[in-house]
């Protein structure tokens, strides 16, 4: 199968969607000529012309709300939220006002939109620029949340974000776009709400998001080479979240860490290990480990950031304690 | 003046509507004053020549965003009493099957895009709708509604600068009422209101707001251009609230005096003003107008007993319309 | 001791140590003559004037970022936001800017300042007007978040709040505005990071947020008439949060249900119950269950609100199950 | 002109700090195409007349709100080679111990209040301190720096309107370099942005921006009419970035002209053209100029070097500075 890079999946993704129905078209900040700042949607002006590739002025929460409007009278915007961290400035148009409208108005108007955005630190950007706030979305009812983890992911969940009939906040790894994947030729959508099993394993259960997948992989290859098996599993959507295919494996394995690049803190690993706990409590014969970012703002310094964010080495290293039957925080 | 012969029917229906809303209000008041409605609404009294000098302007496929204070631009634009009082007590057969209340109310079909309870919070939505006309080469034109408070929400400078760069057929009604909650306009609001518009390049209007006909003539102009992409245009009506600034703000002396209320409700109301025009043009007699208030208040009153007599929604729902469906077969490839 | 109302205990707060510190000042919609919708201000204007009680026009962006350059240069502004379902409009300032200053400038500015909003449902006041986001803003380093049970705790975090040298969140629930409890003559302060058992118990621990407290305590009382011993414990602050005294309490009891208003996916139970799970659980009888509201839009009608929040009977439901040795989940 | 004789220092600290800028930034785009930064930086080369304009008609007890093309404010307003180049490589004696960068850089003892990667992100901030000011009873000026694109954030207008309202000592310098990012002005801005200030009564002007003398005969009007509390006012200042939005974007053919470049380089250098003012009046010759200049060069290497080999944050650092201390004995009763 051919190998693409992940900003080529979602390029092709939105193109084959955009020539696919005509009421999709793009907005954002330099979407057009310029193709992002991370050149992912270069092309699409040139085959879909200015009025379906809309470049905005910076005015995330004018753009957004934009949208919005849009949506909910018959087009499918995709927005394109240059950085994840300008979710803030985004959030009561996405959060009280796309998230809402379904419900507010009784199922009788719905926002069939696409945000996209990305996550991820240690690119030497500090702390405006590195933030992985998916967290704060997943919390909110009313928004799909899905989280690439390869190229393979980002063509398939975006292609299905684009047809679904409600707000959808994707969030790619920003680090992650020149790195290629296999994807077929042939044209794939990835249903929301279906675990992946990356790698199957029978001692310990790895659940990773985005590019928390890639470490964990890396984590699973040491790890085997050690005699332990590890099963790698990517939720791909936070939102609808497979719950089940989780905690089957949590039920097999008995040992489960969550690795996610959000702050540990009041983020997604909180709730995935809640749920683990709570339904797979019987057979675990460990806690659940937690592994998110530091619960610090992300610091421009490289000899900081680096240390911020999970690593194949303290996966690895947490998942040997929980083999060794080391009792965890057990005093 | 318009030709009164050809435009009777018009007027008549202006009336009509303005005499709705006033009719909705004083019900809503009545049913939190008898704790027979769940939470607080704001009343849109006074206001009456506004919603229906613009939305009388308007056709079904024109939509408008409306605000906390909705039921007004709700009426106007179309919607009845049976599934609003419905609305307003939480009931199933509500617009919004009661999930929504007093400040998230609208007939949807009508092209009411909702009533919002965020300050500001509909601006990028009516200029949204307003771009889904021009890229789908749609003729509808958008009316977004929002108070003089709302003015200092910076969303709207946003949306206006992209509706100006892309000359969007929307039209921004800013319904100056004097005040924001309990804060006079000239407390909150530095400059000039239209000349901020103009700064945008858009064309900026201030009409009188209690006279219905003067904000129908200007919509119909401004409306009729929009259309034609000449848009966006933005317009400040002045206008005043008799009510307090919800239902529950009853002891406003603090804030605002009761011989301004008096000479407003006395001297400017836009029904009585627009009824007496009306009879002496020879349109309508005061006693054909007294007739059809009448009419309006007992349709009122049934709208209300079946309201409150009529079944809230099932427990099953609450956890219904948190996502829209999407059809499995779209997810297909190729589909 | 005198009995006196939440509203009554902040004001308290406010007005005396806007008299200690006069580089305080009060800024919001709506603050002075009006003192709030809520009238919890009233009569601050009155003592300190309209320089330090603030009326701004309905800009939330815009005075909170100005709140932020204020306390940047030596101010400590008390910020007024009328609903916490806004903290979606100010989220850029209060966690790009305010939450960060102090770590980007490598610790040279700080930003004393609090954020003073409210959370919960069952007003009648749907959804934009009824959520609890108190999970959004304890995911962001940088920021502190306290949520008081009762007018003791809403004037001793206030007062702790307003020395902080941080970013400091508040969040008070709207329906207890008016509830009465005693509060002592004498100053005092309630030191961040101190969980308070709030009722002494040995069969089951309930840990509860802001109006859960009530919840919880309710719960407890019927539990009690049924041989069933529960410790009420109140966190009070959620960052920092006494982790310490929350897995003491799991592990003296082995048994956990933590109650909280905001939705309960993604939110703070899940963190909650991910540390307790962690660090307690080979003291655990039975998984931790969390008890959050429902993962809807806050419904307006309130045949359907009044379903989406935790009640004493749900508490005391779960309570009886865990007690009962009823296998949770077990399957 | 003013009078040359009083003002030859002065004149001579301004081209030294515009020289200081353009040297600054040569040396950290070499820092990053030898690969010896980490990241990326927004370079302010062809600007420096607008900072160091306004720099020079402030003291060190003024405040500043930079951006994310910051080196430049950062420069004029005091700030040491040493200390920004540790900062650009993320080392410890970086002004903010390398946990900021370029984007958050800001020698915060004179009155700088940081850099910052949100476009817009500073007005609130900008306008805050001004604030204190006012309350404080202190007659310090804050400056806000912004570019020509973050006038489409609506932040701006929300905050003028309350500047105007209450009359804060703040001045919004609006640096229009014509781009924001990879998109010309005019596709982004409709109307005026001048007028724009305007609307909300604030006294607005627009100078040329490559004019050091004009930009800060103009400031220093400002500065003082805000200290007697005469602000807020807004001025546009017409300039131009000679790098990419950034350094790696190298091949901008597809939005901006290599003749445009051409013409702003060679007709409109600040630098040059006041040089050869200075010459012309006699001030300084072209080889003191050149001397100067080849001093700072010097500084900027040896600065380079040092932050090359300085040391990096110690690990133990990465969770310092989330909080600022309280003193414990404040947080006592009464204390
Ligand atoms: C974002 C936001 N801020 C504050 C409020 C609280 N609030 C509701 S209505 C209102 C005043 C609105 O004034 P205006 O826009 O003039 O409308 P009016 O009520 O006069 O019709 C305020 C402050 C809100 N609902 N949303
Ligand atoms: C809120 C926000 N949106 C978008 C960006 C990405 N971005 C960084 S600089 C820039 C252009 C800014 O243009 P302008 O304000 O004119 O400043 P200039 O770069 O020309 O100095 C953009 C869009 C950002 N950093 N912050
Ligand atoms: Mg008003
Ligand atoms: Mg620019």
């Amino acid at each position: 199968m051919r190998h693409i890079t992940l900003s080529q999946a979602v390029n092709e993704a939105i193109a084959e969607e955009m020539r696919r129905d005509l009421t999709t078209f793009l907005i954002g900040e330099d979407v057009a000529e310029a193709g992002t700042p991370f050149k992912v949607l270069a092309g699409l002006v040139e085959e879909f012309g200015p009025e379906r590739v809309i470049d905005t002025p910076i005015a995330e929460p004018g753009f957004m709300g934009i949208a919005v409007g849009a949506a909910l009278t018959g087009s499918r915007p995709i927005v394109d939220l240059m950085f994840g961290d300008f979710l803030y400035l985004i959030m009561d148009q996405l959060c009280n006002q796309a998230a809402k409208a379904y419900y507010m108005s009784g199922g009788k108007l719905n926002v069939p939109l696409v945000l996209r955005t990305n996550l991820g630190a240690t690119r030497r950007s500090a702390a405006q620029h590195s933030q992985s706030l998916h967290a704060l979305v997943a919390h909110i009812p009313g928004l799909k949340v899905a989280m690439p983890s390869s190229a393979y992911e980002a063509k398939g969940l975006m292609k299905t974000a684009i047809r679904d009939n409600n707000p959808v906040v994707i969030l790619e790894d920003k680090l992650m776009y020149n790195d290629k994947a296999p994807v077929p030729e042939e044209e794939y959508l990835i249903p929301f709400g279906e675990a992946h099993v990356k790698r199957a394993g029978t001692d310990i259960t790895l659940i990773a998001t985005s590019s928390m997948v890639q470490v964990c992989e890396a984590a699973a290859e040491t790890l085997a080479a050690e005699g332990i098996s590890a099963e790698v599993i990517d939720p791909r959507t936070l939102v609808p979240l497979d719950e089940a295919t989780l905690i089957e494996s949590a039920k097999k394995t008995s040992r489960v860490i969550v690795v996610d690049e959000g702050h540990q803190s009041y983020g997604i690993t909180g709730e995935i290990a809640g749920r683990i706990n709570e339904k797979a409590f019987y057979h675990l014969d460990a806690p659940v480990l937690r592994m998110g970012a530091m619960d610090v703002p992300v610091p421009f310094s490289p000899a900081l950031e680096d240390i911020t964010v999970p690593t194949p080495e303290g996966v690895t290293e947490n998942a040997r304690k929980l083999m060794s039957g080391e009792m965890i925080h057990a005093a | 003046m318009a030709d009164t012969k050809t435009n009777t029917e018009d007027f008549m229906r202006m009336y009509r509507q303005m005499v709705r809303i006033r009719v909705f209000e004083d019900n809503a008041n009545q049913l939190y004053l008898s704790a027979k409605m769940p939470g607080l609404t704001h009343m849109y009294s006074g206001e009456e020549a506004v919603a229906v000098g613009i939305c009388e302007a308007l056709t079904d496929d024109d939509r408008i965003t409306s605000t906390h204070r909705g039921h007004g631009h709700c009426v106007a634009k179309g919607a009845d009493y049976k599934q609003m009082f419905c609305e307003l007590l939480g009931k199933e057969e509500g617009y919004c099957r009661g999930k929504g209340g007093s400040m998230h109310i609208a007939d949807q079909s009508h092209g009411n895009l909702g009533a919002n309870a965020i300050v500001g919070g509909s601006m990028g939505i009516a200029t949204g709708s307003a771009l889904r006309a021009k890229l789908q080469g749609s003729d509808d034109v958008t009316v977004c509604f929002f108070g003089d408070g709302a003015t200092a929400q910076g969303l709207l400078y946003e949306v206006m600068n992209m509706a100006a760069l892309w000359q969007l057929p929307v039209i921004y009604a800013c319904e100056n009422n004097g005040y924001s909650e309990y804060t006079k306009t000239e407390e909150i609001a530095a400059g000039s209101i239209t000349a901020r518009a103009e700064a945008f390049g858009i064309e900026a209007f201030t009409v009188d707001g209690q006279d219905v006909l003067a904000v129908n003539d200007l919509s119909q102009k401004l409306v009729a251009r929009a259309r034609k992409g000449e848009g966006p245009f933005f317009v400040e009506l002045m206008t005043y609230r008799y009510h307090g600034h919800h239902v529950g703000d009853i002891n406003r002396d603090y804030y605002r005096e009761k011989e301004e209320e008096a000479i407003w409700k006395e001297q400017r109301d836009p029904i009585v003003n627009f009824g007496k025009w009306l009879s002496e043009e020879g349109i309508a007699s005061a006693e054909d107008l007294k007739a059809m208030e009448d009419e309006i208040r007992a349709e009122a009153k049934a709208a209300v007993d079946y309201a409150l007599s009529a079944k809230y929604p099932d427990e099953s729902e609450v956890d219904m319309h948190v996502f829209a469906p999407t059809d499995p077969a779209t997810l297909r490839p190729g589909a």
